[in-house]
């Protein structure tokens, strides 16, 4: 253990002040939000999000030299009280040991810091965005509630800790996502979010109950060590491990909006812009992708598992991003963008590189943020609006917004030198190193997908005449600086992000040997030509030849219905449930089971006692002589039988 | 004492003074007549304790009688007790006449 | 001849003698009272037959032997006839383990002035006084005559209510002697009368006064034979020898009971100071003294009332006998006695 | 001579306990019942037990029989009449408790018989010891407090209802 006793406490410390934050502010809310301070809530949680990251610095710079241990440094307990003083574990529960431990190393250093770090930018975005909103306490609270549960999930030593921050998350999703809870949609899509969410959370702990059964442990690093002593058996195509890999990625794929279980990404965009932004692109949906490159050594152990993972992760992000094509709503076009990034990433977990995926994550959380944030100031700027067909040539209007918006585009679509180029190209690498040319070739195709549809995007916001209704009242306008400045440092980060050596630094935490660079000085040049292409071929549709979309779409009106359909995901859902489970509980469940069964062996059960007693009451003749000959003979036989049938 | 008593014909008359106790229980009516009957079985009962008393030569088997003769007082005096509430609320002490508690 | 028989002589010998004593001191017993009640309330008693009257139980007696046995009708003929046997019969047998004197050296062999020396002493009197309930009882029930019912009910309730306490009053004694023969209570009791168990267990000779008196019937306690009221109780229907019996076993019974007041809480045959040799004679001595006693409370006091009587026997008489054994218990137990 | 006595006081007790439960009068069997209790007093006398003898004369003979024959009379209870209700209950009755006796002693005759001590006797203070002995302190002490219990359930049992 380390012998600083600060140290030990300082991570608790940056896990807790977030929690801190939100108990004031939900206690004593209305004292700090007085009157003429309208900014207080947003400040204090802004303070405390700044804090967390300040101290993760500092004790990311102190442990520099410690993080190299590749088992990361564990911190059981905060021993304020001096060492030994306060030893109790967190569960306790005959071979079921679980502490109160945190896990620092490199990995959860990253994600911390970039949970803290954007977190802290969104929310000096909120102050502004917020202003003039009555709740702004509310919100705040929520979201130093979420950071809180977020570094949780990310510090947690152990998988119910983890697990505790998962559905933490969760909980302030859906919360913020209703945020506006007068608003039917969007109370709607909180519990849309919930409900999909809860589906692969089942799955998760069933998959968490599984793996405490094949491994005897829930600890993060103890799990990937006891991998490596399974018997070979154990990691057969459907063994204990795969199993176990499976569920938990189902977990993963109903928090990080993977097929089929993305249904309620979109639908989250009803929330504030900048939960968007923080909950919805940079963190909390990364969660998944989190828990499989935690859990690497266990993945790398199943070959199935790993398919399956860059499977879905593919799929996830072609068919994310096809629908993206199609849409309207700027937002939404970033969700499906997100969907899709994410698809990305579990695609680099599939094929090994989870280094690579935990890079990703890093960039996308900046420019994914930005992009948000960046479209929540073009609403800000519209009052509003949302729908890109009302939009147009807003490039001089605002023009912060723009350049801003920009970088992201840019660093998204991955060219370089921004920092999607980098993560982007390093995932292709990755599945051409892992010999899977069907995933690189679809990645690839994405990639230029994406970077048409984020063409699309910004030459039907940016470019071109404005086509919407300005209202004098409310004059397009550029944001307030503290909207701006949040833009203008994620703009950087978006830039330079991907000069951090990230897969590098991970990877000793993963525990999985890196994946071998393939030999391919073309892929970068293929790459940047495909994002290119699709901008440029975007800009064309979009700007010259304004009706060859409109004439496609025309021209393949059942692809474009299908888009535009979403594939149709919902009506699926929305089938399954109003049919499929309705009718299955109205006829099976009710009439067959609890009617027929439950109340007929209730009432059965009653009926079978009646005429039993009406039977048996002949017996009761009252006649006291009578029940004693009855106890006579009982006697007599019980004698007998010991006496002579023994 | 004299060796001449046989411990198993002192057991065999308690035997058949339990028997025949029981068989009174079954074939009077009268309450207090069962009552006396019951008392009959316990005194066969101590019959038998003291008979295994003298063949043990220890007093464990005294002891119990002398329990059993209390416990067989206690029975009385409660017993009688009820069969004088009984008389004074039916009138009867016919063991065949208090058959409310039947189907 | 055989030491069996020689045991068996002496036994027979002990026997008459006591059986004789009894009759003679029953009839004289009878006479005593009548003189003594009629002196108390001034009249002069009988005094018509031979010196002082001293004949008239010896005429009272042929009288009753040749008067007309009665048996009323729908009396339980079996029971009627049996029920002065059993009191008769009850009464001597009681009366047959109490020691009256010292063991004394007789032709060359010890002799105790007892006829049988029983193991469970007190234990076997207190059985067989409790038997003698069922001669009142059953003289009761089986008159079928109303009078004889009520006082054989009566008779029967307050006798097992005094018996419980004339038995605890016996406790304290038997707990200071530890044993339960008369001859070792008696023997405990030697050297003078701060050492007598009048002395020493006070509350334990009132009690066992009282309950005995209740137990033998006699005034305050004699509702059972009320002539006021009952006319005679239990012996209403009895005439003849059966009542004559039934007269003696209720004198022998009142003799038992003084004789155990006199071996349990008078010193026996020790004279009250030491030094004097202990003799039947102060045995005889005491004993009237106590039979004198009962003949004074019979001038002396009124009958109670039967509420009176139970109340007394189960509200005073048993809490005071009980406290009495806690007492003489703890005392024991400190070594203080 | 002992001996003697045994089988005649035995044979007393099987005739009058065969009164106890065949004379119709209740009276009747209280006092056959008395006798069999007073012949079996003696049979404990003649096993080596005075102290019990003595006890179960001044317990059944004096105390709970006279408390039977007390509530006989003063219930004035008719004898009885007729087998009653259930007649056919009475052979099967009779034919259990004679293969309960049947059992009970042959039961009793295989059981353990211990050293056998000869001319065994039981002197009445060393059974006071006995049952103030460590062993049987606390069994007597509950004894007492049942018979307390015993005695206030009685008086509250036949208590006249206060008008």
């Amino acid at each position: 253990m380390l012998q600083d006793p600060l140290l030990n406490v300082i991570p608790f410390a940056a896990l807790f002040l977030p929690l801190a934050g939100f108990a004031a502010l939900s206690l004593f809310g209305d004292a700090i939000q007085r009157e003429g301070n309208a900014r207080g809530a947003g400040v204090v949680a802004s303070a405390t999000c700044l804090g967390s990251f300040g101290l993760l610095v500092w004790s990311g710079a102190r442990l520099a030299g410690l993080l190299a241990d590749p088992d990361g440094l564990r911190f059981s307990q905060p021993y304020l009280l001096g060492e030994g003083a306060l030893r109790m574990d967190w569960i306790e529960a005959g071979s079921v040991r679980i502490p109160f431990s945190l896990l620092l190393d490199p990995l959860s250093l990253v994600m911390g810091l970039t949970v803290s770090g954007v977190g802290f930018l969104i929310h000096v975005y909120s102050i502004g965005y917020m202003a003039h909103d009555g709740e702004s306490v509310r919100y705040f609270s929520y979201l130093n509630l979420f950071t809180f549960f977020m570094l949780l999930l990310v510090l947690g030593g152990s998988l119910p800790l983890l697990f505790v921050g998962w559905e933490g998350v969760g909980l302030c999703s859906y919360l913020l996502i209703g945020f506006w809870y007068r608003k039917q949609s969007a109370s709607d899509a909180g519990k849309k979010a919930f409900v999909v969410n809860r589906i692969g959370d089942a799955a998760l702990i069933v998959g968490m109950i599984l793996a405490f059964h094949s491994f005897g442990t829930l600890d993060l690093v103890d799990l990937g060590t006891n991998v490596g002593s399974k018997p070979a058996e154990a990691m057969g195509a459907l063994g204990p491990i795969t199993l176990t890999c499976l569920l938990l990625f189902l977990g993963a794929c109903g928090k990080s909006a993977q097929l089929p279980l993305h249904v309620w990404l979109p639908d989250a965009m009803e929330g504030p812009t900048p939960v968007s932004a923080l909950i919805h692109a940079a963190t909390m949906v990364t969660g998944g992708v989190y828990l499989v490159a935690r859990l690497a050594p266990l993945y790398a152990s199943s070959e199935t598992a790993m398919a399956v993972v860059a499977i879905v992760g593919t799929l996830t992000a072609f068919v994310a991003a096809t629908i993206a094509l199609v849409q309207t709503d700027i937002k939404r076009v970033l969700a499906y963008s997100t969907v899709s990034q994410l698809g990305y990433m579990f695609l680099a977990c599939g094929v090994g590189a989870f280094g690579v995926a935990v890079f990703h994550l890093f960039t996308h959380a900046f420019f994914k943020a930005l992009l948000f944030l960046g479209s929540g100031s073009v609403i800000h700027a519209l009052s509003g609006e949302q729908d890109m067909r009302r939009m147009g040539g807003l490039r001089r209007r605002i023009p912060w917004t723009f350049w801003t918006f920009l970088v992201g585009t840019l660093a998204l679509a991955g060219v370089p030198p921004l920092a999607g180029f980098f993560s982007k190209d390093a995932i292709l690498a990755g599945a051409l190193a892992a010999h899977s040319e069907l995933l690189f070739g679809v990645g690839l195709a994405t990639a230029v997908l994406t970077a048409f549809y984020m063409g699309r995007l910004l030459v039907l916001t940016f470019f071109g005449e404005y086509r919407g209704h300005e209202d004098p009242a409310h004059p397009i306008h550029e944001s307030p600086p503290s909207m701006l400045a949040p833009l203008v440092a994620l703009a950087m980060g978006s830039a330079l992000a991907g000069a951090a050596s990230i897969p590098a630094f991970v990877g000793p935490a993963l525990r999985v040997p890196a994946v071998e660079h393939p030999h391919a000085p073309w892929l970068p040049w293929v790459a940047t030509a495909g994002a290119l292409l699709g901008l440029v071929a975007a800009a064309y549709l979009y700007s010259v030849y304004t009706d060859v979309p409109r004439r496609m779409g025309e021209r393949l009106r059942p692809v474009a219905r299908a888009l535009e359909a979403k594939y149709g995901f919902d009506l699926a859902y929305d089938w399954i449930a109003s049919r499929v489970i309705v009718a299955g509980s109205e006829r099976a469940l009710w009439r067959g089971i609890d009617v027929g069964l439950i109340d007929g062996l209730v009432n059965g059960i009653g009926r079978g006692a009646a005429s039993l007693a009406r039977g048996a009451r002949g017996a009761q003749t009252g006649l006291l002589r009578g029940y004693a000959l009855v106890t006579l003979g009982g006697a007599v036989a019980l004698l007998a039988y010991l006496l002579w049938l023994r | 004492m004299s060796p001449g008593i046989p411990v198993d014909h002192a057991l065999l008359l308690s035997a058949a003074l339990f028997g025949i106790g029981a068989c009174g229980v079954f074939l009077r009516r009268n309450l207090i007549a069962i009552f006396m009957c019951i008392e009959l079985m316990l005194n066969a009962v101590n019959l038998a304790f003291v008979a295994f008393s003298r063949a043990h030569g220890t007093l464990d088997g005294q002891v119990l009688v002398f329990f059993v003769m209390t416990v067989a007082a206690a029975e009385a005096a409660v017993g009688l007790a009820i069969v004088i509430a009984l008389q004074r609320h039916r009138d009867s002490v016919d063991a065949d006449s208090f058959d409310l508690l039947r189907f | 001849m055989t030491p069996f028989l020689e045991e068996l002589a002496i036994a027979a010998v002990k026997v008459g003698a006591i059986i004789g004593l009894l009759l003679g001191l029953f009839s004289f017993m009878t006479w005593a009272e009548r003189r003594l009640l009629a002196l108390m309330q001034f009249r002069l008693g009988p005094n018509r037959t031979g010196p002082l009257g001293l004949l008239q139980p010896v005429a009272d007696g042929i009288k009753l032997f040749f008067k007309e046995e009665t048996i009323p009708e729908g009396a339980h003929r079996g029971l009627f006839l049996a029920a002065p046997v059993i009191a008769v019969v009850t009464a001597f047998t009681a009366i047959a383990v109490v020691p009256y004197g010292p063991t004394l050296e007789l032709f060359g062999r010890q002799v105790p002035l007892q006829i049988a020396s029983l193991d469970v002493g007190l234990l076997f009197i207190f059985a067989v006084t409790s038997l003698g309930v069922y001669s009142v009882v059953l003289a009761g029930y089986a008159s079928n005559n109303k009078f004889g019912l009520l006082g054989g009910l009566r008779s029967s309730a307050q006798m097992f209510s005094y018996e419980l306490t004339l038995g605890m009053s016996w406790v304290g004694v038997i707990m200071l002697a530890q044993s339960f023969q008369i001859a070792d209570i008696v023997g405990a009791q030697a050297g003078g009368f701060w050492r007598w168990n009048l002395a020493l267990q006070p509350l334990a000779a009132f009690t066992y006064f009282a309950a005995a008196t209740a137990e033998v019937s006699r005034t305050p306690f004699d509702l059972t034979e009320a002539e006021q009221e009952l006319v005679a109780g239990f012996h209403t229907e009895y005439s003849s020898m059966r009542f004559a019996l039934l007269q003696m076993a209720e004198y022998v019974n009142i003799i038992t009971v003084a004789v155990l007041a006199v071996n349990l809480f008078l010193g026996g045959w020790h004279f009250p100071f030491p030094g004097v040799p202990a003799s039947p004679l102060w045995f005889a001595l005491k004993v009237a003294a106590v039979l004198f006693v009962f003949i004074w409370l019979r001038g002396t006091l009124p009958r109670l009332r039967y509420d009176q009587l139970m109340a007394f026997g189960w509200k005073v008489l048993l809490p005071l006998v009980t406290l009495n054994i806690l007492v003489t218990a703890a005392l024991v137990q400190a070594g203080v006695l | 001579m002992d001996a003697a006595l045994f089988y005649l006081l035995g044979a007393l007790a099987l005739g009058s306990s065969i009164v106890v439960i065949a004379q119709p009068n209740p009276i009747r069997s209280a006092l056959a019942l008395i006798v069999t209790l007073c012949c079996l007093a003696g049979i404990f006398g003649l096993l080596g037990s005075p102290f019990i003898a003595a006890l179960q004369v001044i317990v059944y003979a004096g105390a709970i029989m006279v408390l039977f024959l007390f509530v006989l009379m003063l219930l004035n209870v008719e004898p009885e009449r007729g087998p009653g209700r259930s007649r056919q209950l009475t052979f099967a009755a009779v034919a259990l408790a004679v293969a309960l006796s049947a059992q009970l002693g042959s039961v009793l005759v295989r059981g353990d018989r211990g050293a056998g001590v000869e001319g065994f006797r039981a002197p009445s203070v060393d059974m006071a010891r006995v049952l103030f002995s460590e062993s049987f302190l606390y069994a007597f002490e509950a004894v007492a407090v049942l018979i307390l219990a015993a005695l206030v359930g009685a008086v509250v049992l036949a208590k006249r209802e206060l008008p």
